[in-house]
């Protein structure tokens, strides 16, 4: 390029424009959407879990089968064309019963996961929001009850309160609600000395707004990747109750009892055992892989 | 220091008094009495508990000797074998269970921590997606999954090893790796994790400026403190562990104190139930004070200034 | 530039917070000054000396444990929640971290709009021009109302947060080093603005730094603190001239000066050791254990703040 | 005298999730045995980068040295084999981080974090490096040497924690020392022992210096030279004297008027850079300062400004010192730009 006097006429950048974002706005969720959709291990986890629970839900009307008809001319049938995944000894359709297990095993993982939550963060909630002595109280308990071999406990009781969907549910809630009052209180505790929550005190903002607008959404990313991994481990520890013999009762059937019907027929009827332990484990897999997928799109060390 | 470990004792105790009084109060809030039901309790173990227990007492009296008993080590009877005690069991089971779940230990943290290690190491290559794809799967499949589809395919269908027993090296492979493969999964994650936060610190970048190699600088400076936050998980994952011998003594059909425990279980023997879970708890309970307090001493931030807050 | 009317009067203010079972940090330990109506007061001191402490305790972020503060007449810790709301108004706080202080999840509209929508200032229509108003006043525009935070480099930041202050229009800010977080270009850009709005509206600051040039620029008085203790307070000008307590003097002669020539002839008093914990002081002044002049009596008994000329008070009987 | 470190053209980019980010362009400047050089810059500006290209501390992946030649002591470094640069490595140059709080290993002793690199280099003993550790940490001014060594590093406050790793990187007498913001988070007082420490090694052991830092403050204290970068590229350069007295580059204006002097009564408006720096994933095409810079003309919207040489080693990249640029006056000391002649 040739030099010109022309050049070096005065050119400032306008005023204003150093200010300008040109960058699209996304909010926090958008921003980890986003983040989360380019994950594709996590997006393979969530469609497996959609089709999970689609199938729990549609699964046991698409057959002619009810999940407790017993059918004892046609008893442990390999899959066939009129039973697609077999029956078991007392000739019930093994598809209707792989499916109404996963109503019971999802139902059990979800309903547990918002039980741990409900107690878990408005025990941690309030003892870190309170702080002082009030949670000096509150956490040596939490200390004693952490301590407590969950699956110990849980077995106690439900020998006490004996087998059932309700029990089971009851009996994980009573002792799993600490990890979540844990993390819960660890975040009340660093949120409510972060600069934004001091400004809103400052600014006159009462208890709960401060709760309500600065508190939860701040909390909201962490409590909801522990959630997905709550979720998976409540259907495995009832799949483990019901393998013990502490499960649901009959004829309701859960993924674990299914499993545990089918072990002890392994040699007559693999097909028993294969299909439900799949079921388990294939959830179990897409649990994991969308947690682990949400704890990368939401963790902010990985935000600018 | 002193501080520390008298404080962790001292949660530990409370932890124990807590499930002791909850095992005591749950027990006996069971309806109809299954202690002393005429019709379904033996008669001369009947007359045993009650000069043992002194049942026919209010229940607080019953509460001390009950813990007086236990002070001494006695954890209680069994309803269905008549000269069974949950001591004798203990001396029985227990050991095969604590060979099983040594077993599984080992090779779910050497496995774990080498596969972490290596997965770290070679940061979003091969070996990580590899090491990782091991790990997910690891801990997705429950252990009874895992021993009873590996029962079924290697012992029943190839006939490789054996399906059921203890009776020597051939019998432990299995089961210790259905038992650790939680385990491992969990390590491998967890390793290296905290490998890889260790390898961005700034003391690596001065150990890189001393002029270290590579090699000098994952040995010496970041594995030890990468195990660090890792053995905070020990204690739980003993637990794991423990617990899970349940199952898998039940499926593979190890006579220690696991299957026991099931079996008592589904026959609704109580006092067993109770004398063994105390026992558990026991167990899991100092498992994870120790972990704790060797915790402490590896870490010289806590070693020195004497508790973490 | 300022008057002779005494805004807030801190009185004998303690701040104590109990660490462990027997440890008591005494983080602010018997500190009094006062700041009239329109001046700026420099509170400066080293990293844990309590001046972000002082701070907070005087806008009743934290309970003090002893002495008064009293603003306006009142002694804000003694106000119930109705009152409070008022004294929200008048007082208000720009903070540290520009990273911190604002909600990651809510628009920079909404966290300006918080104080409007807490005492119920605007609605509607009338809240956004308010919130776009403030946006302007420091230099921002109202395209930037529906942002997050995040879309914002440090110094925006910093300006959103003092918007945030303003939002109700108060007479007296607490500025807690609002620009030591900061890259030294984007600085400038928020002390003139702190500068501006001085003029414009009157207001009265507590400017609390460690940049003692800073504090040296902006103030009218300027307070040195050390270990939870006042140590010399003086007009700024007479502080930097006749700096008479030891720490000051050791404290001016660090600040490193941006000229070569200047660095090359100037004599530095290096202060030995660092500051000892403010965890169970020792009796006696604070300072002894590395001030260079110190003297056995020292450790008898706390100096008090004596006044050496006019407004210049100093805590040390060596001077 | 005789040069210890050339950098030509250097040029580091970091490959990232969202393009490629260009941290360093083309960065030269050289630096003479027993000599201290100050890069001075904002955060972002590619300072800390070039440091550590120099000592081949460039995470990779994502970072690459894209071109460009560093030649220390005779040997182009960018050509050594990893091998090659770990002996080079705390040996020939040491180097301390902004924030000694991180900077130790937590679960070492003192002593075990000095000895190794003497040992390691100069094969000594695991006695004679404690000898040689305890002889630093007294040199470092660490009072009771011998009980602190064999301490952790949380027992050590940040200036002492400081203090050690000056000990560890001078531990085997490197002929240069890089000190990357080395009392950015350290209280004023600590700055000045740490500065003075710095000092009075470099003069007992005559090892060169690269300090980098933010605050022009500590250039004056401690450096002959001073390189001032912006944006990844450097914008003016010289020695410390001239640099301050008879600066050349807008930007250096900007930042020496940015802050209030302490020994000066100035109750004026601070200058005010507008804006922010440039987006490095994407640099403007011109010079990099001309968005913000309130001489800007035409063409340095458009074109990158070329090196002008002042003498005395003075050296700037502006179109302000072109021949047909409009004459300038200096807002620092009032003196008249070159432009315009």
């Amino acid at each position: 390029m040739e030099l010109t006097r022309e050049l070096f006429a005065p050119q400032s950048a306008a005023e204003g424009q150093a200010e300008a974002i040109h960058r699209p706005s996304l909010t926090y969720w958008q921003d980890a959407w986003r983040r989360l959709k380019k994950n594709k291990m996590a997006m393979a986890g969530l469609v497996v879990l959609t089709i999970m629970s689609l199938m729990a839900i549609i699964g046991p009307h698409m057959t002619p089968y009810s999940y407790s008809d017993q059918d004892l001319q046609s008893t442990v049938q390999p899959p066939s064309a009129k039973h697609w995944l077999g029956t078991d000894d007392l000739g019930r359709d093994q598809f209707t019963r792989i499916w109404m297990g996963a109503r019971v095993s999802l139902f059990i993982g979800l309903m547990a996961a918002l039980l741990d939550l409900i107690i878990g963060a408005t025990y941690g909630g309030i003892s870190g929001y309170l702080g002082g002595r009030v949670d000096d109280i509150m956490m040596r308990i939490v200390e004693v009850l952490y301590a407590i071999p969950f699956m110990i406990l849980v077995i106690l009781l439900m020998v006490i309160i004996g087998g059932g969907l309700f029990s089971i549910i009851l009996a994980m809630s009573i002792t799993g609600w600490v990890g979540m009052a844990r993390l819960v209180r660890g975040q009340m505790l660093q949120l409510k000395e972060q600069e934004f929550v001091l400004a809103a005190k400052t600014l006159g903002a009462d208890p709960g707004r401060i709760i309500l607008r600065h508190l939860i959404p701040n909390t909201m990313g962490p409590i909801l990747v522990s959630m997905t991994m709550t979720i998976p481990a409540a259907i495995f520890t009832e799949a483990f109750l019901s393998f013990i013999g502490l499960g649901v009762r009959m004829p309701l059937a859960s993924w674990g009892t299914l499993a545990n019907d089918g072990y002890n027929l392994m040699r007559l009827a693999p097909w028993m055992l294969l299909y439900p332990a799949l079921a388990i484990g294939i959830t179990m897999l897409a649990f994991n892989m969308f947690g682990d997928g949400l704890r990368d799109a939401l963790d902010p060390r990985l935000r600018k | 220091m002193t501080r520390y470990i008298v404080k962790r004792a001292g949660y530990m105790i409370a932890t124990l008094w807590v499930i002791i009084t909850l095992t005591f109060v749950l027990m006996h809030a069971l309806p109809g009495d299954p202690f002393l039901n005429p019709k379904k309790v033996p008669e001369p173990i009947r007359q045993n508990m009650l000069a043992k227990y002194g049942l026919d007492k209010p229940l607080y009296q019953q509460y001390f000797i009950y813990l007086e008993n236990l002070s001494r080590g006695e954890l209680g009877y069994s309803l269905r074998y008549t000269q069974r005690t949950v001591n004798d069991m203990i001396r029985d089971g227990f050991p095969y269970s604590a060979d099983l779940g040594v077993r599984a230990l080992i090779f779910a943290i050497t496995t774990g921590l080498t596969l972490g290690i290596i997965a770290a190491l070679n940061h979003n290559r091969g070996w990580d997606y590899t090491a990782m794809l091991v790990a997910v799967f690891g801990v997705s499949v429950p252990n009874f999954v895992v021993g009873t589809l590996l029962q079924y395919l290697i012992s029943v269908k190839l006939r490789l090893l054996p399906v059921t027993g203890w009776e020597g090296f051939k019998y432990t492979l299995l089961p210790s790796f259905a038992l650790g493969l939680w385990t491992v999964a969990l390590m491998a994650r967890m390793m290296r994790t905290t490998m890889l936060e260790v390898l961005n610190q700034d003391y690596i970048k001065t150990a890189k400026a001393k002029g270290l190699s590579s090699r000098e600088i994952v040995w010496r400076h970041a594995i030890r403190n990468a195990i660090l936050p890792v053995v905070t998980i020990l204690g739980p994952l003993v637990v794991n562990i423990i617990t899970g011998t349940l199952v898998i003594e039940t499926i593979f059909a190890i006579p220690g104190l696991g299957r026991y425990y099931v079996q008592s279980i589904n026959n609704l023997d109580y006092p067993l139930i109770m004398g063994t879970t105390i026992f558990y708890a026991a167990l899991l309970i100092l498992a994870i004070f120790l972990v704790d307090i060797a915790y402490s001493f590896i870490d010289p931030r806590i070693r020195l200034v004497g508790g973490k807050e | 530039m300022a008057g002779n009317e005494i805004i807030l009067d801190v009185q004998s203010l303690k701040k104590y917070f109990h660490i462990r079972k027997g440890a008591i940090l005494k983080a602010v330990d018997d500190v009094s000054f006062q700041i009239k109506k329109g001046e700026v007061y420099g509170l400066v001191g080293e990293s844990g000396c309590g001046k972000s402490t002082t701070g907070r305790t005087i806008i009743r972020l934290y309970e003090a444990t002893g002495g008064k503060v009293v603003f306006e007449g009142q002694d804000v810790h003694r106000l119930n929640p109705r009152e409070m709301k008022t004294f929200n108004r008048k007082m208000q706080m720009i903070f540290q971290d520009p990273y911190a202080s604002l909600n990651p999840r809510m628009t920079v509209g909404d966290i300006i709009g918080e104080a409007i929508d807490i005492h119920d200032l605007a609605r509607g229509r009338q809240r956004m021009e308010r919130i776009y108003e403030l946006l302007r006043t420091v230099g921002l525009n109202a395209e930037h109302a529906n942002r997050f935070p995040h879309e914002f480099s440090g110094g925006q930041r910093q300006r959103i947060g003092v918007a945030r202050a303003l939002a109700v229009d108060p007479s007296f800010l607490i500025a807690d080093e609002p620009i030591s977080a900061l890259d030294v270009s984007i600085q400038a850009q928020v002390v003139n603005l702190l500068r501006r709005l001085q003029r414009e509206r009157g207001l009265t600051y507590l400017f609390i730094a460690h940049d003692l040039s800073m504090v040296k620029y902006l103030s009218d008085r300027v307070g040195v603190m050390y270990l939870g203790k006042l140590m010399e307070e003086a007009p700024s000008g007479e502080l930097y001239r006749n700096p008479a307590h030891p720490y000051t003097r050791a404290l001016l002669s660090a600040i490193p000066i941006p000229d070569p020539q200047v660095e090359k002839t100037r004599h530095r008093i290096m202060l030995q050791g660092e500051v000892p914990s403010p965890v169970n002081p020792s009796p006696g002044c604070r300072f002894r254990s590395r001030c260079p002049v110190a003297q056995k009596s020292c450790a008898d008994q706390e100096p008090k703040l004596r006044e050496i000329a006019p407004g210049h008070r100093v805590a040390c009987q060596v001077v | 005298m005789e040069k210890l470190l050339e950098v030509k053209n250097l040029e580091v980019s970091f490959f990232t999730y969202g393009g490629e980010v260009h941290a360093v362009r083309g960065v030269s400047f050289d630096l003479n045995r027993g000599e201290s050089v100050a890069i001075v810059g904002e955060s972002g500006c590619g300072k800390s980068v070039t440091a550590q290209a120099i000592m081949r501390l460039i995470p990779s992946p994502p970072g690459v040295i894209k071109s460009g030649s560093i030649v220390f002591d005779g040997r182009e470094i960018t050509a050594l084999t990893d091998r090659q640069m770990e002996k080079i490595r705390g040996a020939e140059m040491g180097m301390i981080f902004q924030d000694p709080m991180t900077s130790l290993n937590p679960t070492m002793t003192v002593e075990r974090q000095i000895s190794e690199g003497l040992i390691k280099h100069q094969g000594l003993s695991a006695r004679e490096a404690r000898s040689r550790a305890l002889e630093m940490l007294s040199l470092a001014g660490i009072p009771r040497p011998e009980e602190r060594m064999s301490q952790f590093p949380h027992q050590f406050s940040g200036g002492m924690r400081q203090r050690v790793m000056i000990a560890i990187a001078l531990a085997c007498s490197p002929k240069l020392l890089i000190a990357d913001e080395p009392t950015t988070a350290l209280d004023v007082t600590i700055q000045a022992q740490i500065i003075d420490l710095m000092k009075d090694l470099q003069s007992k052991l005559n090892t060169s210096i690269i300090l980098i830092t933010h605050d022009l403050g500590v250039v004056a204290g401690l450096a002959n030279r001073v390189v001032v970068m912006y944006a990844g590229q450097v914008v003016e350069s010289g020695s410390a004297e001239r640099l301050f007295a008879n600066p050349q580059h807008p930007y250096t204006w900007g930042l020496l008027r940015a802050v209030p002097r302490m020994d000066r009564d100035i109750r004026e408006e601070l200058h005010n850079i507008p804006g922010t720096p440039p987006d490095l994933f994407a640099p403007p095409p011109g010079c990099p300062f001309a968005p913000r810079c309130g001489y800007a003309m035409k063409i340095c919207h458009r074109e990158r400004p070329e090196v002008t040489s002042l003498g005395d080693g003075h050296q700037v990249s502006c179109w302000l010192q072109h021949p047909l640029a409009p004459a300038t006056l200096s807002p620092v000391n009032g003196g008249a730009i070159n432009g315009g002649k």
